[in-house]
């Protein structure tokens, strides 16, 4: 296996993980997050607390679970708490570095809709799962990062609905509702990864990954897409990460 | 006090039409068993509780049987869409389903006021979130000694709460271990308590993360091993991930769907596997 | 992140003048020889907070480092009076004792929503009672659902709380169990934690009704066996009634008092067994 | 040993007892109501749940407990649990029958005070341990039993401090303050039994123990103490409730 021999999506979780390092402990949400939050234990970062809504306060899984409440999430933890608990102590009580989120649309102050979506005139809005853990996630972590999938269905212009808030309509918003910790610092795509900026909060492109240009990335996003003063390219993934990231995944697919 | 009883003869006195209903358990210990019971005697108009509808109640709902859903998260864990669900939302089928919508944290919270006997709970919660204003069943409140104001969400407090566990003992009292989510909270919040478990032993042995409902907190107790397949318990089952990722197919269609439910849950002596 | 270090260190730099101070430990597990090692060092101006003072804030009331005392029933558990904590009350000796007073489920309450870091905890109580003219912790809220008026209680945040338990990893994580009390509220509601443990083991082996503090939730823990005698600490010790007997007549003289802690707590090397 | 020889305080402690027949749970004041508490579990109700504030739920001590939080409550329980859930889930959560209190005075009304008393003109108020549980004991337990020794010091015309609310001032109190349950149904001395009058909620002498006299009761209490329409005395001892008690107060000892 070369370095060469990766897909978006490698690049993207492998991005995710590395945005982990030095933190000391992660709200996980399944899916991408739970991928990249695993990952980063195997690579950079051993000593990472995962914490999962589920209950789990240091799971150390070896297979990715495929849902939130895996057996082994409980098995391999330091502590397992109540729901309540969780939310209320560990979450609300500020316990917890970054909260690392998934998506269905984001828009350009990082605000997240999980909720429902807009499908044309004359049709139903399009029922997706809902809120889940993540509008106190975002209001109670330290900060958060989020991974997605990049295209113009996820990076839209407007919300249909915004069931978590990353910066609102711009700077002063989150202080002005309350909410602690520094909000979206970061959202990793299978292009590259927006950041706020730091006048205006809105996300900007702040790297590209290997191979991706600066078109693709506007063509993908619902908004006028800005660039960050420099936009950096992602380090591709060393072959440690790469071989990490296939054993976790095939270890998923094999408890399954 | 709890009986010992059949799960048929639990469901049809303690579940009633147009009760609201919570069947909890976070991923691990979900009651499928008493749920095909419910699907079984065509209990109906319920309005049901639950921080993760999960399958579930996707069949539940599928059936035909739920005017409301009350909940926060309403997914297949790690496969995608509940179709059930979503059908009935968007296209009304085969009923029109209401939606009273939280978060996590607004649920769980919700279910620590109705097991505290408090008419609501107060949380950091909801800020800048359209959640909000969809339902009746958040509000806020004013601290009195800082001013500042904070999300309040009113008391859930289900007619009746159904839970899997492990084990009971004789006398009816129940244990519970591994990831006990809410069901502490959804259990001393309702009317009336219905546990299923895997099997009733002569003692409980208290266990590390062990959680106890005593027998006169709880109504009704039933023998139903497996009875959380394709969710699991802990120690006795593990989780049929298959199933998840076979439902979805399943459950994209109507037909299919309503096939499945009578081949596998209204058939006499199906066992859903 | 916890670090492993004596105790005489631990006290010297977590616990300061002037502090609030929360020991908590519902008879169980009650943190003694940190109590002992703050005599020792003096530290004064003291807010201490506790449900059940007990003879441990009788000996720092004693010693005179206590400026005010926030607690919900301060009497010698079985026995009768907490002489110390009366004399200070009644005839402000060695030092006058400023009281915050509460009863139990206030004052569980007021840990619970400084563990959630919210402002106030909502709870029906204090109905009828003299105690909420006498503190301004103590106030109401209304139901914005149902017009119900409530208690609030001021969510209790000690700068620093100090507890005793059982086992610690060399990481740091700390495990106790049996009654577990208001430990793991009060902890997490605090500044700064310090945990006093029976032994460091090589793994922490889940226990029926554990409490797991992680390392990243304290800021160090200090070996001391036998830490919490008289009081005790279940699969270790066992509850030194007699000590708590004998601790009466000796605390109803100040002489006898200050002679005990000078030669039980004060004395280089002393050890109060 | 024959049933004449029993004491005073025996004759109180085996009434208390008495009192909680067929009660299915029990929320247990150390002292006096603990001793009473597990003589019941001993004769009138082995199925007794005893619950104690230090979190045990079914203890069955085979002792009289020192303390509220002696090792052997929670090592017989069915549960422990944390303070905060036992006072918000168990007790606030209205799961208890009755809730068993000792005290340092009662008034007419049974109010309780364990808080401060006065000592007369020029000297400080005498300092009591405090509250503890009992407010929220009597207000939401189904009904309250209190046990305490007769004397005009204990049963006074007025408090110094209302701790815990039992009646109030009389009829329609507990139900102004939204206080749940019936609070306080007797209150057990060592000369016999005061219940509150069903018309204005007063104490009212409703049984007097066997050798014990209207007038010792009347002159043992601070207010003008009226009768019942008729006023019972209490069935002695039997040799196995006192054989029963005994038996567990010198375990008590010995265990300490």
């Amino acid at each position: 296996m070369t370095t060469e021999d990766f897909t978006r999506d490698e690049l993207m979780e492998v991005s995710a993980a590395r945005a982990l390092a030095g933190a000391r402990t992660c709200f996980v949400g399944i899916g991408l997050p739970s991928t990249a939050a695993n990952l980063a234990r195997a690579t950079v970062n051993p000593g990472l607390v995962l914490i999962y809504e589920s209950g789990t306060i240091g799971s150390k899984p070896t297979r990715l679970p495929l849902s939130i409440g895996d057996g082994e999430l409980a098995e391999t933890a330091d502590a397992v708490v109540p729901v309540p608990e969780m939310f209320n102590y560990w979450l609300q009580g500020g316990r917890i570095d970054v909260g690392f989120l998934g998506a269905a649309q984001v828009d350009r102050f990082a605000n997240i809709n999980t909720t429902v979506v807009d499908r044309g005139p004359g049709k139903p809005q399009g029922r997706l799962p809902g809120a889940g853990g993540a509008p106190e996630i975002a209001s109670n972590c330290g900060e958060v990062l989020m991974v997605l999938r990049h295209s113009t269905r996820g990076f839209v212009r407007k919300l249909d609905f915004v069931t978590t808030l990353g910066h609102g309509s711009g700077p002063g918003d989150r202080e002005r509702l309350g909410m602690r910790g520094a909000g979206p610092v970061a959202v990793i795509t299978d292009l590259g990864v927006l950041r706020p900026d730091p006048a205006t909060a809105e996300l900007v492109l702040s790297a590209l990954h290997p191979g991706v240009t600066v078109e693709q990335v506007r063509a993908a996003t619902g908004w006028d897409l800005k660039c960050a003063d420099t936009v950096g390219v992602t380090e591709p993934p060393t072959a440690a990460e790469l071989a990490a990231l296939r054993a976790l995944k095939s270890a998923g697919r094999e408890g399954r | 006090m709890a009986e010992i009883r059949s799960l048929h003869d639990a469901v049809a006195d303690l579940v009633h039409e147009g009760d609201t209903l919570a069947m909890e358990g976070f991923t691990h210990l979900i009651p499928y068993a008493a749920a095909h019971e419910v699907i079984r005697q065509g209990t109906t108009d319920l309005s049901l509780a639950r921080m993760t509808p999960d399958v579930v109640y996707d069949q539940l709902i599928g059936a035909g049987l739920v005017r409301k859903l009350i909940f926060s998260w309403g997914g297949n864990p790690g496969v995608g869409s509940l179709h059930r669900f979503r059908d009935a939302v968007e296209n009304g089928w085969p009923r029109p389903l209401e939606l009273d919508e939280h978060s996590h944290a607004g649920m769980a919270n919700r279910y620590v006021a109705g097991a505290s006997r408090l008419p609501f709970a107060v949380l950091r919660g909801y800020r800048g979130s359209d959640l909000a204003t969809r339902t009746d069943t958040v509000s806020s409140v004013v601290c009195p000694f800082t001013g500042e104001e904070l999300a309040a969400v009113a008391a859930l407090n289900p007619d009746v709460t159904v839970v899997h566990a492990q084990q009971a003992d004789r006398a009816g009292n129940v244990q519970m271990w591994g990831l006990t989510g809410v069901q502490k909270e959804a259990a001393l919040a309702a009317g009336r308590v219905l546990v299923t478990v895997e099997e009733i032993v002569d003692e409980l042995t208290p266990r590390p993360g062990g959680v106890v409902l005593p027998t006169w907190v709880t109504d009704a107790v039933c023998v139903v091993p497996g009875g959380a397949h394709p969710s699991y318990a802990a120690g006795y089952t593990v989780r049929d991930n298959a199933f998840y990722q076979a439902w979805d197919p399943i459950a994209r269609d109507r037909d299919a769907f309503t096939r499945w439910i009578d081949e596998n849950v209204r058939t006499e002596g199906a066992v859903a596997r």
